[in-house]
C-alpha cells in the first residue's frame, strides 16, 4: 500500500512512533501476562514496569531531540484513523507519570506481600498505567472516551482492593460518578462529530477555528469539560475523592491522587488550549478559576481538620488540583508570548511537583499506617524515631505541597502570583496566600506530632524497598524539579498546540 | 449528594418519621431537578439541531465506505472496528478485562446460588450447542454481513449464562488457569499482531492488504473467545475456584480467603 | 406513503420513550429490570429500522441480553436479602 | 435531516431522562439502569447521525463507536453490580470485613 518512494519516510515514522506505541502496549501486554500467569505476577510486573518507564523516557527524548511526534495509526486518512501524538507538554507528563509509576511498582512489591493480593494488584495496575499513557498520548476524542473508561474501571477496582466496606462503598460511588462523567463527555463528542464529521483533535481544531463561534461549540465544550471536571474532582464535584483515595491501599492511593486525577485535568487543559481556544472568552476561564479557588480553600481547610493522615493527603489533592485551575483565567488574559509561556510552564511545574510529592506522601503515609497499625494524626508520636526515612519523606513532600523553596511548586506559585498581578487579577494572590498558609498549617500539624520527644533513631532506613521509592519521589519534587526546572521551558517550546495537523 | 447504595434496612425502620420528612424533601428535590433537566434537555435539542445544520457533506461516510475494499473485509462496520479504528477496539477489550479483573479481585463468587427448574436444564442440552454454532456462524459472517466478534462473543456469553441458570455454578467455564488464559486471549493476540506489524515495518496495527483478511479473522476469533469467557465469568461474579488436581500449592484461592483489609 | 412511514416511526419512538420512562420510574427492582430489557430489545428494533443491523444485534445480545441478565441476578439477590430481613433473620 | 432530528431528539431525551433518574434515585440497581439509559441516549444520537435515509448506505463510523460503547457499558454494569452485591452480602452477614 505504501508507495516505494515514501518507504523511507514511513520507516522513519515507525521508528519515531515506536516509543509511543510501546509506552501504551507494554503495560497492556503486561496486564494480560500477569493475568494469565498469576504466580509470576510480581516478577513480570516489575519487568514490564521497567520497560514501560524506559519507553516513556525514550518518548521524552524523541520529543526533545526531534520535536512533536504525530502518528496516524493504520496508514489511513487522518480523519478516519486514530492518531497518537506527543508534544512537549505530553512528554513532560508522561515522564512524570512513568517515573512515579515505576516507584509505585517497586513500593508495591513490598506492600502486597500476600500472593493473592499481589495477583489482583498487578494486572489492574498495569491496565491503569496503559490507560494513563494512552490518555496523555491520544489524539482522538473517542479514543479518549475509551481510555477514560479504562482508567475509571481500573482505578475503582484497584481502590476497592482492600475489600473493606468503606473501600467498596467509596469506590462504587467513584465508579458511578466516573461513568456519568464519561457519558457526559461522550455526548459532547457526539455533538462535535455531528457538526464537524471528524474525531481527530488536530482536524477538529482547525475546523472549529475556521467557523464562526457558535453555541454548539460552547455546548460541546461545556459537556466535555463538565464530565472531565467531575473526574478531576474540581470543587464542588470533589465529594467522591476523599473517601475513595483515603480507603485505597497506599500504592493505589498514590497512583489515584498523583496520576489519575491529573490525567483528567490534563485533558481539560488540552481541550481548552487545542480545541476551544478560538471560542473562549474570559468569563468561562474565570468560572474555572473561581471553582479552583473554592477547591484551594475548602480542600486545605478540610485537610487541616482531617483526623487521619491519608484523608489529609486526599483533601490536599482537592486543594492542589484547585491551584492548577487558577491558571485558566490568567492564561486567558495573557496574550501569546513569553509571559504566557511562563505561565504554562509554571502550571506544568506545579502539576509535576504535585505528582511526585503526593505519590511520595501517600507511600510514606502507607508505611506509617502499616508500621503503627493506624494513621490517626494525633497518635503519630514517635514516628520519627521508628521510621526516620519515612518521616523525612513526609517532611520533604510536605514542603513541596506547601510550596517552600526550592521545590518546583515554589517557582510555580511565584509565577502564578506574578501573573495574577500582571493581569490585574489580584484576588488570586489572596487565594494563593491563604491556601499556602493553610497547607503550611496542616503539614506542620503532622510533622509536630511525628517528631515527638523520644530517643534518636539508630537506623535511618528500616525497609529499603518500601522507603526508598517514597524518599526518591519526595526528593525529586523538592530538589530536582525546583533546581533544574530549566529543561521544562525547552520542552514546552516544543508545543504543537493550536498548530493543527 | 448520592446516597449510600447499600443501606441496611434496620436503621431505615428506626427513624420512620425522619425518613418521611426526608422523602418529602427528596420529592421536592427530584421535582426541581426534573424542571432543571427539562430545560437543559430543550437546550440540548436546540444544539443538536444546530449541529445537524452545521454539518456539510457526508461526514466520514463516503470516505469510510469508499476504502472498504482495501480493508480485507466487506462489512463496513467490521472495517471500522478492526481496521480504521482497530486501536479503539483493542482498548475496548482492555476495558472488558479491567471489569473482569475488578470482579475477580473481590474474591470468589458468592454462595447461595439457587437452581432453576428442570425444564431449563433439559433445554440446555440443545440450546447451548446451538448458541455455540450460531456464535461461529456470526463470527464468520461478520466479514461481509451484519455480525462479528462482539455479537459472536455475546452469544458465547449467553450460552454461559444459560448453563449457570440451569444449575452449573461455574457457567460451564473451564478451570481457573484456562479461564485466565482465555480471558486475555483477545488483548494478547490483538496487541501482539499490532506490535509484530510495527516490528516488520508496516506500522502499528497497519495490516498489509494481502494479509488483512486473515489477520482480522485471527484477531476476531481470539476476541470472540475472550469476550465470551469474560462475559460468562462476569455473570458468575467472582474469582473461579482453582481445580485442586491441576495446581501445585494454591489451596488459597479455593478456600474462600476473606479479604484482610490490608493496612486499614 | 411517507406520512404513513413517519407515523410508523413516531409510534416506534413513542413506545421506546414509554418503555424508558416506565423502566426508570418503577420502584420494584425486578419489574424495573424487565422493563429495561424490553427497552433494550425495542431499541435494537429501532436501530434495525435505522439501517444499523450490526449495532442492533449487539444491543439485543449484549445490552439487553447480558446486561439484563446481570441486572436480573442483582434484583433476585436484592429480593432475597429483603426477604430474609423481613423474616427477622438479620443480625443486630 | 428531519428523520435524523426526530430519531436523535429521542436520544437527547433518553440522555436527560437517565441523568435525572441517576441523580434522584438512591438504589444501586436504579442508578445502573439510569446509566444504561443515559448511555443508550448518546448511542441513539450517534446512530441517528449515521442514518442517511433508507436508500443511501449509513455512515459506519458511528456504528462502530456505538458497538464499542455497548461493550464498555456492559463491562461497567457488571463491575458496579458486583460491588453492590458484595455490599449486600456484608449487610446480610452483619460483618465488616475490614
Amino acid at each position: 500500500m505504501t508507495p516505494e518512494s515514501a518507504f523511507d519516510s514511513a520507516a522513519l515514522d515507525n521508528l519515531l512512533a515506536a516509543p509511543l506505541v510501546l509506552a501504551i502496549m507494554l503495560p497492556l501486554l503486561g496486564s494480560a501476562l500477569t493475568t494469565a500467569l498469576p504466580r509470576l505476577a510480581p516478577l513480570l510486573g516489575t519487568l514490564i514496569a521497567v520497560g514501560t518507564a524506559g519507553a516513556a523516557i525514550w518518548t521524552t527524548v524523541a520529543v526533545w531531540t526531534r520535536g512533536p511526534i504525530h502518528l496516524v495509526l493504520g496508514g489511513w486518512d487522518p480523519s478516519l484513523a486514530i492518531a497518537l501524538r506527543a508534544d512537549g507538554m505530553a512528554a513532560a507528563l508522561v515522564l512524570m507519570a512513568n517515573l512515579v509509576g515505576l516507584a509505585i511498582s517497586v513500593y508495591a512489591l513490598g506492600y502486597f506481600r500476600a500472593p493473592d493480593r499481589a495477583q489482583s494488584f498487578w494486572p489492574l495496575w498495569l491496565l491503569l498505567w496503559a490507560a494513563l499513557n494512552g490518555l496523555f498520548l491520544a489524539g482522538d476524542l473517542f479514543n479518549l472516551y475509551v481510555m477514560l473508561e479504562l482508567l475509571g474501571l481500573a482505578a475503582a477496582a484497584l481502590g476497592a482492593l482492600t475489600g473493606s466496606r468503606d473501600a467498596i462503598t467509596a469506590n462504587l460511588r467513584y465508579l458511578l460518578v466516573g461513568l456519568v462523567a464519561s457519558l457526559t463527555y461522550l455526548f459532547g463528542v457526539a455533538l462535535l462529530y455531528t457538526a464537524y464529521g471528524t474525531l481527530d483533535i488536530g482536524l477538529l481544531s482547525s475546523a472549529i477555528a475556521a467557523d464562526e463561534p457558535s453555541p454548539l461549540d460552547a455546548a460541546a465544550l461545556t459537556l466535555m469539560v463538565a464530565g472531565l471536571a467531575m473526574k478531576s474532582a474540581l470543587f464542588p464535584l470533589h465529594f467522591w475523592l476523599p473517601p475513595a483515595h483515603a480507603s485505597a491501599p497506599a500504592p493505589v492511593s498514590a497512583a489515584l491522587s498523583a496520576l489519575v486525577v491529573k490525567a483528567a485535568f490534563y485533558l481539560i487543559l488540552r481541550l481548552w488550549l487545542d480545541l476551544f481556544e478560538p471560542i473562549l472568552d474570559l468569563s468561562a476561564s474565570m468560572l474555572l478559576g473561581l471553582l479552583g479557588a473554592g477547591a484551594v480553600l475548602w480542600g486545605s481547610w478540610q485537610a487541616l481538620r482531617a483526623e487521619r493522615l491519608k484523608l489529609l493527603a486526599a483533601y490536599s489533592t482537592v486543594a492542589q488540583i484547585g491551584y492548577l485551575f487558577l491558571f485558566f483565567p490568567l492564561l486567558a488574559a495573557t496574550p501569546p508570548g513569553p509571559s504566557r509561556d511562563n505561565l504554562l510552564a509554571a502550571l506544568l511545574l506545579m502539576a509535576l511537583t504535585h505528582g511526585f510529592a503526593k505519590a511520595g506522601f501517600f507511600m510514606a503515609a502507607g508505611l506509617v499506617q502499616t508500621n503503627a497499625g493506624h494513621d490517626r494524626i494525633d497518635d503519630l508520636g514517635g514516628t520519627a524515631q521508628r521510621l526516620p526515612a519515612t518521616t523525612f519523606a513526609i517532611a520533604l513532600a510536605g514542603s513541596a505541597l506547601i510550596g517552600l523553596p526550592p521545590s518546583g511548586s515554589f517557582i510555580g506559585k511565584w509565577l502564578l502570583m506574578q501573573g495574577a498581578i500582571e493581569t490585574g487579577q489580584w484576588w488570586w494572590v489572596v487565594v494563593g496566600t491563604l491556601g499556602t498558609l493553610l497547607s503550611a498549617a496542616y503539614i506542620f500539624r503532622v510533622l509536630s506530632r511525628a517528631f515527638g520527644l523520644e530517643p534518636t533513631p539508630i537506623k535511618f532506613v528500616t525497609d529499603a524497598r518500601a522507603e526508598v521509592p517514597a524518599l526518591m519521589l519526595s526528593l525529586v519534587s523538592v530538589a530536582v524539579l525546583g533546581l533544574a526546572s530549566g529543561p521544562l521551558w525547552t520542552l514546552l517550546g516544543l508545543n504543537a498546540s493550536g498548530g493543527g495537523a | 449528594m448520592t446516597k449510600d447504595p447499600g443501606r441496611s434496612g434496620a436503621d431505615a425502620r428506626n427513624d420512620a418519621a425522619a425518613a418521611a420528612r426526608a422523602a418529602e424533601r427528596d420529592r421536592d428535590l427530584s421535582l426541581l431537578l426534573a424542571v432543571l433537566l427539562t430545560l437543559i434537555g430543550i437546550a440540548l435539542l436546540g444544539i443538536y439541531w444546530l449541529a445537524l445544520n452545521e454539518a456539510e457533506g457526508p461526514r466520514l461516510a463516503d470516505l469510510a465506505l469508499g476504502l472498504v475494499p482495501r480493508t480485507g473485509v466487506d462489512n463496513p462496520v467490521t472495517a471500522v472496528l478492526l481496521n480504521y479504528r482497530a486501536y479503539d477496539t483493542l482498548m475496548e477489550l482492555a476495558v472488558l478485562l479491567a471489569a473482569l479483573l475488578g470482579i475477580w479481585s473481590l474474591g470468589p463468587a458468592p454462595a447461595g446460588f439457587q437452581r432453576s427448574g428442570r425444564a431449563l436444564a433439559a433445554m440446555v442440552s440443545w440450546v447451548v450447542p446451538l448458541l455455540i454454532l450460531a456464535a461461529g456462524y456470526m463470527l464468520w459472517v461478520g466479514g461481509y454481513a451484519p455480525g462479528g466478534a462482539f455479537q459472536a462473543g455475546a452469544l458465547l456469553g449467553a450460552a454461559g449464562v444459560i448453563v449457570r441458570l440451569a444449575g452449573d455454578p461455574s457457567a460451564g467455564l473451564p478451570g481457573e488457569h484456562a479461564q485466565r488464559a482465555l480471558s486475555v486471549l483477545g488483548v494478547l493476540v490483538f496487541a501482539l499482531v499490532g506490535l509484530a506489524l510495527l516490528w516488520l515495518g508496516d506500522g502499528f496495527l497497519t495490516y498489509p492488504p494481502s494479509l488483512a483478511k486473515w489477520l482480522i479473522l485471527l484477531i476476531e476469533s481470539a476476541a470472540t473467545l475472550a469476550i465470551g469467557v469474560a462475559l460468562a465469568a462476569a455473570y458468575v461474579g467472582g474469582r473461579p475456584a482453582t481445580a485442586p488436581a491441576s495446581t501445585l500449592a494454591s489451596g488459597k484461592a479455593g478456600a474462600r480467603t476473606e479479604p484482610t483489609g490490608e493496612g486499614n | 406513503m411517507t406520512t404513513l412511514l413517519i407515523l410508523f416511526d413516531v409510534l416506534l419512538l413513542g413506545t421506546l420513550l414509554a418503555l424508558a420512562f416506565a423502566a426508570v420510574l418503577s420502584v420494584e427492582p425486578r419489574r424495573a429490570v424487565m422493563l429495561f430489557i424490553a427497552f433494550g430489545l425495542w431499541l435494537s428494533l429501532v436501530w434495525a429500522r435505522m439501517q444499523a443491523p450490526d449495532v442492533a444485534l449487539a444491543e439485543a445480545a449484549i445490552g439487553a441480553g447480558l446486561g439484563g441478565a446481570l441486572m436480573l441476578a442483582a434484583a433476585r439477590r436484592a429480593a432475597r436479602v429483603r426477604r430474609s430481613e423481613a423474616n427477622g433473620s438479620t443480625m443486630p | 435531516m428531519g428523520a435524523q432530528f426526530l430519531f436523535g431528539g429521542v436520544g437527547v431525551v433518553l440522555f436527560v431522562l437517565g441523568l435525572w433518574s441517576f441523580l434522584v434515585h438512591a438504589p444501586l440497581l436504579r442508578k445502573v439502569i439510569a446509566l444504561n439509559i443515559m448511555g443508550s441516549g448518546v448511542f441513539h444520537v450517534l446512530i441517528a447521525v449515521a442514518y442517511r435515509g433508507d436508500t443511501a448506505p449509513p455512515d459506519p463510523v458511528p456504528h462502530a463507536l456505538v458497538l464499542t460503547g455497548i461493550v464498555v457499558a456492559v463491562s461497567a454494569t457488571a463491575l458496579a453490580l458486583t460491588f453492590g452485591g458484595r455490599l449486600m452480602d456484608m449487610d446480610k452477614d452483619g460483618t465488616d470485613d475490614a
